[in-house]
């Protein structure tokens, strides 16, 4: 019953991910990448981790998609010719088998190490990715670096603000 | 401790003028000179309380002040000063207060900048001196080429720019080498049996290297030594660094900064590597020779007096390391003397060259002639400075030469004779330009409308000749300062030293650093008898102070594999650890 | 029947892949950038994968800064792009060469 | 006065102080008086000290002070200290006494210099320097003073400095010197390391001991010295500088290049013959430089026209008989030659002064003649003094000169005692025949010149008669030969070394005086028949040998010869070095490591396209890379 749900996330995830990709604009590359997104937060789920998951439908599918839509349409691009227009067509070609050399490699990695890890995993508490446990370790173990987030934020924010404004001469 | 502080007093005087003069309106220009004028005679007065206080016949280090800097590593604020770095110190007040008198006029713009950077790099140069922690000393010795920098690319000549990148460059890439000589004696020190992680030179000074480690260190603090002296073949930089520095600039690169070079020779390269010492003498005493001859040749058929200048400290800085050299009593201390000589004669020669560049802009021999009739007080002074810088006898230079020689002679004949011909050479070369610059008739209409020195020029030379006269008639004062010091630093290079207990692994001592900061990881793991560590490393713990370790055994094995198997081992152990 | 953790990562693995090539091969500044944020999640997967089968936390708030820094990226990103799109009138990274000598 | 030798040589340097800082303001006068004041004040204090030292028995008379510690370094020690011997005591007397009369001389004679302030502080600052020099008690103090004696005289070649040509010689006399002092001071090292010690007495101590008779160390060092000597005292082959230091004025002529400075090396030999006495081979090398040089400056000195320049060579010449004296172990006979030569010599530089200033600067001997008529005491001074040089009985020269000569002699030297023969012919000759020319005989004076020809004023003449009394009777102190005042006063000195070099050969003393004084009557007579009774030889002899005279009117191309050998090939070597080797070589490799990084990294730079795709390509690359290296091999 897992394997097949997970399966079935997966497919969707998986074949998201290459339409983010391939589309000519951008727009449709948002929206399969938002796809992509909502299955990963799935297949979190299973992994238990429910306050994690969470944040990733609000957060990254929500507002951090909702971002770039909202870039993408304030910009008005229009769609690019072919990405594999004869300039880029030697680059992509590169690409691709690199990063086909790269999947392989990563492939091996697993194969190597992990292929004989017991399905399932161990068995875990109940408490194991809940919003309490999370928010417990973030505020004891973690506190200085939870901290800091708020700072990387705040910078974040002004800079894109400054950096976003129109120059008022 | 009753002296507590007063080098550091002395070091950093000119840092607080500089805070001063941050407070002034850089528009105030005669407030800012007189204001760092003060300053640098305050520091010379002060420098002088610490000749007072020397005792003459301790060897060692005096005014000593020792303080936690940067703990973890074992790097201490920690100075001092002995007979050696005394005169130097004093040279250094005392030139800085010169020069800065020299540029009241000469300098017109950034007036305020100028100011500051004098005074840094009077702090830089002084740190030099008086440091006597390596880590320390490297700073002073770095630090100090900013404002040179400045001073040479924002106040020079023409081709400023060019002469003070090569000046930068040339002097940063030994002092880089140097730096890795550093780093290695600390793992060498370190790693040693009871040995204890520290920059602190006077417990480096017990380090009792194999020869060919000795002999790899030896010639990366020389090289870098050798730059800044400069010693033939690297003193290129010399003639344009001179050439495009303003007076002061020039007063203080060669009075000062080049005896940079001379004393790391005498403080690290000769007791830190005793027998690498004895190995390079024959090299270094050549390149010396050549030194001598060579840059009084070049000295001679050069159109510019400042390059003329700058050749011949080529020459005489030959004299100094043929002295240094000789590894004898008298060679060291002529060495010596002959530092504070030139810096007095050649800084001098380069305030009555700039002097003269003021009032006709151009310092090309053949632009004058006949000044003699014109300005005969300028010719006089001069006539003085040169004849102190050709040695002859009765002025400074001839003090400082004589030992040199005779030091030289008891070692090797040759030598002394080879050096003793560029005597004569000085003579052709610093009595041509005499003639050509003084003598004849005035035949151009510019030079006769020249006007003579001043009153505060005859201000800024009387000290200075002071000092040249005063070393010619009577430089007992100069050399008893320096005699014990001289006499300690021989000792330590004549004898070969024994560590304490025989190499290999014994029982460690522990050390008071090591409770300090993140030392004690290192501490604990350094204090490992090695063949424990090696295997403690093979079982994955501890793995934070091995690693800091390994590298350090990596530094030393790659010096001393030859007499070292065991280190083998534990780059073996270390490599498994990670 | 209980899911291997290589699954997890094989996937992982894809995704980030996947946005290796997108980053590789677009010129569209906004579809590089989506691609990036493609990789982060691919490697927020495996983290996530690999708390759960070590049976530890440190996975999940680890996710949870990268997701934070995710989201300051891209609020910084955007605004870059915004900007430079201000200046040149385009988002494509072939016409961008300030970088060159 | 024996107490507080210090009061000998400082009223000079007192005399150069006040003189040279405040020369200018005080006035023309006072400048003149406190100069020869000083110098007078030094004479007096000399004569006192040898008075007091005459008091004493014969092996006493010897005061040795240290006023001060000098240089101190490890065990090398040398100290400010003063020696009082009958050696130096004769030196001083000649250095204040011939000094004075020349400072006085001075007054007159530059009377219209408008740097007569400083003509007079160099001038103190030499009498200070020179007396220092001959009172010092230690190698390195005589050095030092040998050198500043060196600069004085630089300064003084070179007074007149718009003159090229005199600023040319200074810095050649000094540079010359020089190379001799280059071997002074090797002398002394290689003396203090063999004994430790510098000091007078203690070398002469410890060097019969210490060092090997005849040996190689002593010989070098004995050599060395002589070096130093050749330089200061115008020797072969250091010669050169002298007669070019004629540019100088010509009270420096006399009182340096004459009397005082050049005969520094005849003393210090002398100062070391204990230890020439352990070099019998440096000894015969003193020997026949001082021979040679004795002959070689005379056949110069046969054809200048320039009457300064001939006295120059005639020095040179004396000098060479005085290391001749010291070389055959006559040192006693050297010092005596040397104190009367300082009269009659500087009487003869006075005297060609007095015609020149009477000539309004006129030196050329062919643009003289019948002087006698105008300047008659210039012209006796200057006969007396000529005569005395060339050595005829009774004048001073002739006992000196005769006494070398015996020595020479007597010592077995034979060939060298030819030299001297041969040069006492030639001297006679010259010295004649330079009298004649410019004071005898029909007058070739330009007609300016001798409108305002006319003898000089008493401030000048004075001096002269006073050295002209001296220069005749001077050499009587030595008489008779060998056992004279003078020889028991100065001998005892030289006791220790006379033992060893006395290999007597039976010649006899009056013999030999007879037939040197008959060797220079022959020279006069020659130049009396040469330029008096038949004029027209000189010329003939000219046509019928012109490149003999033209060889020794170049002074043999010596000049011409250090200048294509040494001169030359230094200047053109360095200007090599500078320009082909420093700039390209050292410093063109220096520029050329920062060149290559410079080449390289352009090449480089042109990696960086600035596109972002390729930046990403190529990271992609290594993190493959990366990825591959961990997943495959590790």
């Amino acid at each position: 019953m897992e394997l097949l749900v997970f399966a079935g996330l997966a497919l969707v995830a998986a074949v998201a991910g290459l339409l983010v990709i391939v589309q000519r604009h951008a727009v449709y590359s948002a929206l399969f990448l938002i796809i992509t997104m909502g299955s990963l937060a799935g297949i979190y789920i299973l992994l238990d981790a429910h306050f994690v998951w969470v944040i990733q439908v609000i957060v990254y599918a929500g507002a951090i998609m909702v971002l770039f839509l909202f870039v993408i349409m304030l910009l008005d691009i229009r769609s690019e010719p072919a990405p594999w227009a004869p300039p880029d067509r030697g680059r992509i070609l590169i690409a691709v088998l690199l990063s086909v050399v790269l999947l392989a490699e990563l492939g091996v990695a697993v194969a190597r190490r992990f292929v004989l890890a017991p399905a399932g995993g161990p068995a875990v508490a109940s408490s194991f990715g809940r919003t309490q446990t999370v928010g417990r370790l973030l505020f004891t173990d973690f506190l200085f670096p939870f901290e800091i987030t708020s700072i990387i934020l705040l910078v974040a924010m002004v800079g894109a603000m400054v950096l976003a404004k129109k120059r008022l001469h | 401790m009753s002296n507590f502080s007063l080098v550091s007093t002395v070091v950093f005087l000119p840092l607080v003028g500089v805070g001063m003069l941050l407070l002034v309106d850089r528009r105030r220009e005669a407030a800012i000179k007189h204001l760092t004028f003060a300053v640098s005679v305050l520091t010379f007065l002060v420098s002088l309380q610490l000749y007072r206080g020397f005792q003459l016949n301790v060897p060692g280090m005096q005014f000593v002040e020792r303080k936690p800097w940067i703990a973890g590593l074992g790097v201490q604020y920690f100075v001092g000063v002995d007979g050696i770095s005394l005169l130097l110190v004093l040279l250094t007040t005392f030139l800085t207060a010169i020069a800065i008198l020299s540029s009241y006029t000469a300098i017109t713009t950034w007036v305020k900048e100028y100011m500051i950077c004098m005074l840094l790099l009077e702090t830089g140069m002084l740190g030099v001196f008086v440091a006597l922690d390596l880590v320390l000393f490297y700073v002073f010795w770095e630090g100090m080429l900013i404002p040179m920098y400045f001073l040479i690319g924002v106040w020079g000549g023409p081709r400023r720019i060019y002469a003070t990148l090569k000046f930068f460059l040339y002097t940063m890439a030994g002092g880089v080498l140097m730096l890795v000589g550093i780093i290695a004696l600390y793992y060498l020190n370190g790693g040693r049996p009871g040995g204890e992680y520290t920059f602190d030179l006077l417990k480096m000074y017990g380090l009792d290297l194999p020869l060919r480690t000795q002999i790899w260190l030896f010639l990366a603090f020389a090289v870098a030594f050798a730059i800044k002296v400069p010693m033939f073949p690297f003193h290129t930089w010399l003639p344009d660094a001179h050439v495009e520095a303003p007076t002061a600039g020039s007063v203080i690169l060669a009075g000062v900064l080049l005896k940079m070079g001379t004393y790391g020779f005498l403080r690290f390269a000769l007791p830190l590597f005793p027998e690498a010492t004895r190995y390079f003498t024959p090299l270094f005493s050549w390149l010396a020779i050549i030194g001598i001859l060579y840059g009084a040749l070049v000295s001679m058929v050069q159109p510019d007096l400042k390059k003329l200048v700058a050749y011949s400290s080529v020459s005489h800085l030959g004299f100094v390391m043929l002295g240094i050299f000789a590894l004898t009593i008298q060679g060291v201390e002529g060495g010596i003397l002959q530092m504070i000589n030139h810096g007095l004669s050649t800084g001098a020669l380069f305030l009555l060259v700039g002097m003269i560049y003021e009032r006709r802009h151009t310092r090309m021999i053949e632009d004058f002639g006949g000044l003699a009739r014109v300005i005969p007080v300028f010719t006089a002074f001069f006539l003085l400075v040169t004849l102190s810088s050709i040695g002859l006898p009765g002025l400074n230079g001839f003090v400082g030469e004589f030992l040199i020689l005779v030091g030289t002679f008891q070692v090797n004949v040759l030598y002394a004779v080879l050096a003793t011909s560029g005597v004569i050479l000085a003579a052709v070369y610093m009595l041509w330009m005499f003639q050509r610059v003084m003598f004849g008739k005035v035949t151009h209409e510019a030079n006769r409308r020249l006007t003579d020195l001043t009153a505060r020029e005859v201000a800024v030379l009387v000290p200075v000749l002071l000092f040249i006269v005063w070393i010619g008639i009577y430089p007992r004062p100069f050399l008893a300062t320096t005699e014990a010091s001289v006499k300690q630093l021989l000792a330590q290079v004549h004898i070969r030293y024994r560590a304490d207990e025989p190499r290999g692994g014994t029982p460690p001592i522990p050390t008071e650093s090591g409770k300090v900061g993140m030392g004690p990881r290192v501490m604990d793991a350094s204090r490992e008898p090695r063949a424990e560590r090696g295997a403690e490393g093979q079982r994955g713990r501890g793995a934070e102070g091995i690693n800091i370790v390994s590298a350090g055994d990596r530094a030393g094995s790659a010096l001393a594999q030859a007499n070292r198997p065991q280190t083998t081992d534990d780059r073996r152990g270390a490599r498994h650890a990670q | 029947m209980s899911v291997p953790l290589s699954a997890y990562l094989i996937l992982s693995a894809y995704l980030f892949a996947m946005g290796v090539v997108g980053v590789a091969t677009r010129r569209n500044a906004l579809i590089i950038f989506m691609s990036i944020e493609l990789m982060l999640n691919a490697v927020n997967l495996s983290f996530l994968a690999f708390a759960r089968f070590l049976n530890s936390m440190d996975g999940q708030i680890f996710v949870f800064f990268v997701m934070v820094v995710a989201a300051a990226e891209v609020a910084v990103g955007l605004a870059i792009i915004i900007a430079i799109y201000r200046n040149k009138e385009t988002v494509d990274v072939a016409e961008l060469n300030l970088l060159k000598w | 006065m024996l107490n507080s030798l210090w009061l000998i040589p400082v009223w000079p340097l007192l005399g150069f102080l006040v003189n040279g800082f405040f020369g200018r303001r005080i006035g023309k006068t006072a400048v003149g008086t406190i100069a020869c004041g000083s110098v007078g004040l030094s004479l007096l204090a000399s004569l006192g000290a040898l008075g007091k030292l005459l008091a004493r028995p014969a092996e006493a008379r010897r005061v040795e002070q240290v006023l001060a510690p000098w240089i101190g370094a490890g065990n090398f020690q040398a100290d400010w200290g003063l020696l009082l011997d009958p050696l130096s005591a004769v030196m001083i007397l000649v250095v204040s006494g011939v000094g004075f009369l020349i400072h006085v001389y001075s007054i007159g004679y530059m009377r219209e210099d408008p740097d007569y302030p400083r003509f007079f502080t160099y001038l103190n600052l030499f009498t200070f320097s020179m007396l220092m020099l001959v009172l010092a008690n230690n190698y390195l103090l005589l050095y030092v003073f040998w050198e500043a004696v060196g600069l004085c005289s630089y300064l003084l070649i070179g007074f007149w400095f718009e003159k090229k040509s005199a600023a040319d010689a200074g810095k050649k006399a000094f540079i010359v010197n020089r190379v001799g002092d280059f071997g002074f001071a090797l002398g002394v090292m290689l003396l203090w390391t063999s004994l430790g010690t510098l000091r007078y007495d203690q070398v002469f101590a410890a060097a019969p001991a210490q060092l090997v008779a005849g040996g190689g160390v002593v010989t070098a060092i004995t050599l060395l010295l002589f070096l130093g000597a050749t330089g200061k005292s115008a020797q072969i082959p250091l010669y050169v500088w002298l007669p070019d230091a004629m540019e100088g004025p010509t009270p420096v002529s006399a009182l340096i290049h004459a009397a005082t400075m050049v005969t520094a090396g005849v003393y210090m030999v002398a100062r070391s013959a204990p230890l020439f006495t352990l070099a019998p081979l440096s000894l015969s090398v003193v020997a026949w430089i001082g021979g040679l040089t004795a002959v070689f400056a005379a056949t110069i000195a046969l054809v200048q026209t320039d009457i300064k320049r001939i006295v120059a060579y005639s020095t040179i010449s004396q000098l060479g008989y005085m290391f001749l004296g010291c070389g055959v172990g006559a040192y006693a006979a050297a010092i005596f030659h040397l104190m009367t030569h300082a009269f009659f010599k500087a009487l003869l530089f006075l005297g060609s002064g007095s015609v020149i200033h009477g000539l309004s600067g006129e030196q050329d001997i062919r643009k003289m003649g019948g002087l006698r008529k105008h300047m008659p005491i210039t012209a006796w001074t200057f006969l007396i003094a000529a005569l005395a040089n060339a050595g005829i009985f009774p004048l001073a020269g002739f006992w000196s000169k005769d006494e070398i000569l015996y020595g020479a002699a007597a010592g077995g030297y034979g060939a060298v005692w030819a030299l001297g023969a041969g040069g006492a012919f030639l001297t006679a000759f010259y010295m004649l025949r330079c009298y004649y020319l410019t004071f005898e005989g029909r007058s070739r004076v330009e007609p300016e010149a001798a409108h305002h020809l006319h003898e000089s004023p008493p401030v000048m003449t004075v001096p002269l008669v006073i050295l002209a009394v001296f220069a005749a009777l001077v050499g009587f102190v030595g008489v008779p030969p060998e056992h004279g005042a003078y020889h028991r006063f100065v001998e005892p000195v030289f006791a220790g070394a006379k033992q060893v070099a006395g290999h007597a050969a039976s010649v006899g003393e009056v013999p030999m005086a007879i037939l040197s004084l008959v060797i220079a009557l022959v020279g006069v007579w020659l130049a009396t028949r040469f330029y008096v009774w038949r004029p027209e030889i000189p010329a003939r002899m000219v046509e019928r040998y012109p490149a003999a005279y033209r060889t020794l009117l170049h002074k043999y191309y010596v000049d011409e010869l250090y200048d294509a050998l040494i001169v030359e090939p230094i200047r053109r070597g360095s200007l090599w070095l500078w320009r082909r080797f420093d700039e390209p070589v050292i410093d063109g490799s220096v520029n050329g490591i920062g060149a290559l990084i410079r080449i390289g990294s352009l090449a480089l730079r042109r990696v960086q396209t600035g596109y972002v795709m390729s930046y990403v390509l190529s990271f992609i690359v290594g993190v493959v890379a990366i990825l591959g290296y961990l997943a495959f091999w590790r």
